[in-house]
């Protein structure tokens, strides 16, 4: 099937005709040395030269939401529900491991109960996610986890930078083929599939160097008492860094705040770094030192969510290495466990 | 370079061979690019890890307080001149005991963040050679401090009027998420429960908001003026690049003009807020 | 909690976004409790007048000041915050004051690189004796603050969400 | 959709001052049709909140053969409870709930119970006590082993006074070594001395145990001992929680959400975790 193309120049009306329907837009810039996706950025300033810092995360699970509204008055408390401010939303360029990770996290938000924020915020988004034709930065591993540099899990629409002037266009959702009347206005030409081949090929090319991480579940499960764990977090400092950048964590805290009478409770990123996630008002911390809190975040992404849920929780974004402060990468940790467990160790 | 690591490797297998101490803490090869990462050699085999390039830019005197180097009985630290004075920030609050360090000390003509810029504690430094240490590694490096350095990335700032300042702040600490890398990552962010952390009562509000990022940020840049040595590890680490730096120049530049001090420098001597004096300014007061 | 300006300014009601008629500065003096607390007291006693808008808040001396409470004070919708204690040499507890005279001078510089409006911030010394100067700087502060308006900058950030 | 995370508001009907530190409440639901509908069993919890000040996890300490109200019981240790702690006859707080997994008491049905509880960890098995007394027919012996570390560490004293004088249930109370007054009339001793003196039936029997851990992992031989399996015998797991809907994150011990699994376990199930709580 051949596949519509636009000139690469257009990416910014493109982008702005998209928003131009009613909806936020954002996408990613340059902020000094690095990329950021930004709500309500100019598109002109549109920069596909790498992997943005941050993640998709902040706009589909903000990190400070509303959850709830109360009042008092004498003995008594009005409460009041909060509708998520999910306005339409398209996330424009967007890289494929960060659209993946939201097939990753739905099951999360959705058992049993069903966070209507997450939920209402992820209906309104559109995702037009921009292929990697090789991976885009050395920290990349998401062949490792079942994807590759243009997957489209995810993705409402796909675009493939076929050449330095050409984006070919694959509508990959019910969603984004309802776009073909937007997309093709700015319709210059066709490519064939066997163009967009080129993409699975380098792609994985781009990331022969990393291993599959198949075994490291079953590594992780009978080794949840390990040298490894001491030996690889003595460094961690505790920071944080690599959940709140991660498109899959999702852990968050509960806040009440008030001014006078009223106030709000408040939704906020929260991470399994911090001594005080788990900490108990006894004192008690089943999770007291560093060590054990790195390997509950690999054990939570490599054994635990697959468990539960039958996908890894990460994407392989590479976030968490290229940004960790003491350069503790989580594929080193991981595809050792994937190593040793090769080795039958 | 590879002098200064031969030297480093020497050092530390002896002092590990001899019981000197317990772990040397210094930077091996890093998995990201050049990067450099904290190493923790235990044995006299380990310490064939540790080296020394443009790339060690951690300060790791930020694991003198935290397990398991706390708990040790004796450590050894490798360590450039900028990252002493946080040891000695430490050792004037009484936070390390200086029996317990064994200091490896290493010139430096200067490092290398991750986009390839020299950071400007280098261009400001004078501290190439250090001149507090158990060993040193390396040859004399004479300093040729940029004077202006520092002050230069405040003059954007000094430029602005009142309100163009608070108007910069508030974006830029808006984008704060409250992950508190920055803290995590500073040598002497020493307090083993943060007043960020206490909540009965709840000084300074958790969340990510307008309002609660401004406490924080404010009073992290208060908590460490006159003692932050100006390392730079917090604007590293911040995950959302918040000019931290700009705050904590300014109030070492607050601390200088009034008080006539500068953090890092002598053990000895006491830290500005600590101390008074009876004819310091009184200009402002009513 | 039952000094610190949270619950003072909790209880007092105030703080809901008033139409612009009604509005009133709202000043939080933090002040030490052997002088200007002294000094305040002898106002009253002495009869003297001076405006209501200030809300007193009693800490044993100014060395005892955090700056923390400034910023709550702010957070909870002072428009203004005074700090006033016993005048150097003469501290209850020796030197509380000076100490805090050079956490006056840090926090100041601070308040200024973040770019808040210092004329909302006021320091002073006021002694037991001086029941006039505190009326007078009650006095000037409202005035001042009268003339600037709500803070604004800051109420802007007390709005979650 | 719903807001998973908006509470139901109850009015504190009750309160009455259990020891020096807890404080238990009587809650009825300002919505009439949640007061005549609301139902859990015994084992679950509930997020409790004090608006302006958070939430909390605890049981539910009341049966839920009685209707109309729950019940809940507490320390004032940590900032919501010491607020909670504060609050008076009539004044509104939150509840969400019911969440977690249950005692099966069906399957008690027939057997001899032990209920083994230490200080603060009467409220989650006084749930099933009384879930056991309501029904008390259904069941054969029925042994409480109670302590605290003295006797004003002790809670629900009134019930206890109450089913020590029932003819159908054997109490023992007990204090640590040195927690006893000069009216004392209880045993003196740790739990699991007591426990293995009392020796109940452990033919056909079911132990419902909670406490501290250092009290479980010494009550968890004793058990053993006296011919209990470990399937036989349940507990609570206790970890932080903020949601108690299975999303943020805090509870988990290896693949176990405690929030939506537990926090009920026998021991037989909590002995293949991972030592991670």
């Amino acid at each position: 099937m051949p596949h519509m193309t636009l000139d690469r120049t257009d990416l910014p009306s493109l982008a702005q005709a998209l928003a131009g329907q009613g909806r936020r837009l954002v996408l990613p810039v340059r902020e000094g040395q690095e990329l950021f996706y930004r709500e309500g950025a100019d598109p002109a300033q549109l920069d596909l030269s790498t992997i943005p810092k941050n993640s998709i995360k902040e706009f589909l699970f903000p990190k400070c939401e509303k959850i709830l509204e109360y009042e008092y008055s004498g003995n008594d408390v009005v409460i009041e529900d909060v509708a998520p401010d999910a306005k339409p939303t398209v996330i424009f360029c967007a890289r494929p491991c960060d659209a993946a990770s939201l097939p990753v996290v739905e099951p999360l938000w959705n058992w049993d109960y069903k966070d209507k924020f997450f939920n209402e915020r992820r209906e309104q988004t559109l995702l037009v996610t921009y292929a990697c034709r090789t991976a885009p930065d050395e920290a990349c591993f998401c062949a490792s986890v079942g994807l590759s540099p243009s997957a489209d899990q995810g993705s409402d629409v796909m675009l493939y930078a076929v050449d330095d002037a050409t984006v070919a266009v694959r509508p990959v959702s019910p969603k984004g083929k309802e776009l073909e009347e937007v997309f093709s206005k700015f319709k210059k030409g066709e490519v064939s599939d066997e163009a967009l081949e080129a993409f699975a090929k380098e792609g994985d090319e781009s990331l022969a160097h990393r291993k599959p991480l198949d075994k490291v579940k079953g590594w992780l499960e009978a080794h949840f008492e390990d040298p490894l764990w001491e030996e690889k977090a003595f460094r961690c400092i505790g920071c944080g860094t690599c959940t709140f950048l991660c498109p899959t964590c999702h852990c968050f805290d509960i806040q009440d705040e008030s001014v006078f009478d009223g106030g709000c409770r408040l939704k906020n990123w929260d991470g399994c770094q911090f001594p005080l996630f788990t900490l108990h008002t006894s004192g008690h911390n089943p999770r007291d030192t560093q060590p054990k809190r790195y390997r509950q975040r690999i054990y939570h992404k490599y054994a635990i969510y697959p468990e539960k849920f039958g996908k890894i929780l990460c994407t392989g974004c590479g976030r968490c290495v290229a940004h960790c402060p003491v350069n503790l990468s989580l594929y080193d940790v991981v595809a050792t466990a994937q190593e040793r467990a090769e080795k039958g160790e | 370079m590879s002098d200064r690591t031969d030297k480093i490797r020497e050092v530390a297998r002896k002092w590990l061979a001899d019981g000197t101490v317990e772990a040397v803490v210094g930077w091996e090869q890093g998995t990201y690019g050049e990067k450099c990462s904290p190493a923790l050699a235990r044995t006299p085999e380990d310490a064939d890890r540790l080296l020394f390039n443009e790339r060690c830019t951690n300060n790791l005197m930020t694991y003198l307080k935290r397990d398991p180097v706390r708990s040790m009985a004796k450590v050894g630290i490798v360590a450039k001149g900028c990252d002493i004075k946080s040891l000695i920030g430490l050792l004037q609050e009484s936070q390390v005991e200086q029996e317990k360090v064994m200091v490896l000390a290493v010139t430096c003509e200067g490092v290398k963040k991750d986009d390839g810029t020299v950071p400007v504690k280098c261009q400001a430094c004078d501290v190439n050679t250090p001149t507090f240490f158990d060993e040193i590694a390396g040859d004399k490096v004479a300093s040729n401090p940029d004077p202006e350095a520092r002050a230069k990335e405040l003059e954007k700032l000094d430029a602005m009027t009142q309100q163009e300042r608070n108007r910069f702040w508030r974006e830029e600490l808006d984008k704060c998420i409250r992950c508190y890398a920055c803290r995590q990552a500073c040598p002497l962010c020493i307090c083993d429960r943060c007043i960020a952390e206490k909540n009965q009562p709840q000084w300074v509000e958790t969340s990510p908001h307008p309002r609660g990022n401004f406490s924080w940020n404010l009073i992290r840049a208060y908590h460490l003026a006159g003692r932050c040595v100006e390392c730079e590890a917090c604007e590293t680490a911040c995950p959302v690049n918040i000019p931290l730096m700009l705050l904590n120049r300014s109030m070492a530049r607050t601390v200088k003009d009034a008080f006539d001090y500068e953090a890092g420098r002598d053990p000895e001597v006491q830290p500005p807020l600590r101390t008074f004096n009876l004819d310091d300014d009184n200009s402002f007061i009513l | 909690m039952s000094e610190s300006p949270q619950s003072e300014t909790q209880t007092d009601g105030a703080g809901q976004p008033e139409a612009a008629t009604s509005w009133e500065p709202r000043i939080v003096a933090f002040i030490c409790n052997w002088c200007t607390y002294t000094g305040a007291d002898l106002a009253g006693t002495s009869r003297m007048k001076y405006p209501p808008n200030v809300r007193v808040i009693k800490i044993p001396c100014t060395g005892r000041f955090d700056p923390l409470f400034m910023i709550k004070a702010f957070e909870r919708g002072a428009d203004g915050v005074l700090v006033s204690g016993c005048h150097p040499g003469d501290c209850h507890y020796t030197a509380g004051n000076y100490n805090a005279r050079r956490k006056y001078t840090v926090f100041k510089s601070l308040l200024e690189t973040l770019g808040m409006d210092m004329d909302r911030v006021w320091f002073s010394w006021i002694s037991a004796s001086e029941g006039g100067k505190w009326v007078d700087t009650i006095q000037k502060f409202t005035e001042v603050i009268r003339e600037k308006g709500p803070f604004v900058e800051y109420r802007e950030m007390i709005d979650v969400g | 959709m719903e807001n998973i995370y908006k509470p139901y508001l109850v009015r504190i009907e009750e309160k009455r001052t259990e020891t020096y530190d807890t404080t238990s409440f009587k809650l009825a639901f300002l919505d009439d049709d949640m007061r005549e509908n609301f139902a859990y069993h015994a084992g679950n919890f509930g997020e409790y909140s004090v608006f302006g000040e958070g939430e909390s996890t605890f049981c539910i300490a009341s049966s839920p053969t009685k209707k109309g109200y729950i019940e809940c019981c507490f320390r004032a240790a940590g900032r919501l409870t010491k607020s909670l702690a504060a609050k008076e006859v009539g004044d509104v707080i939150g509840f969400r709930g019911p969440y977690g997994n249950r005692f099966p008491i069906e399957d008690y049905y027939g057997k001899n119970i032990v209920f083994v509880a230490g200080g603060i960890a009467l409220p989650p098995v006084r749930s099933v006590i009384w879930n056991v007394l309501d029904l008390r027919d259904k069941f054969e012996e029925v042994t409480i082993v109670y302590g605290a570390r003295s006797e004003a560490d002790l809670v629900y004293k009134h019930e206890l006074k109450e089913w020590e004088e029932r003819g159908d249930v054997n109490l023992v109370q007990t204090v640590d070594p040195g927690g006893e007054g000069p009216d004392w009339k209880g045993q003196v001793g740790f739990v699991p001395n007591v426990l293995g003196e009392a020796a109940p039936n452990a033919e056909n029997g079911i132990a419902v145990l909670c406490g501290p851990p250092v009290m479980i992992r010494f009550t968890l031989p004793v058990l053993r001992e006296l011919g209990f399996r470990d399937e036989d015998v349940w507990t609570t797991l206790e970890n932080r929680m903020k949601c108690g809907l299975g999303k943020c994150g805090r509870c988990n011990v290896g693949e176990i959400y405690v929030c939506k699994e537990g926090p009920v376990f026998t021991a037989a199930q909590v002995a293949q975790m991972p030592n991670d709580f």
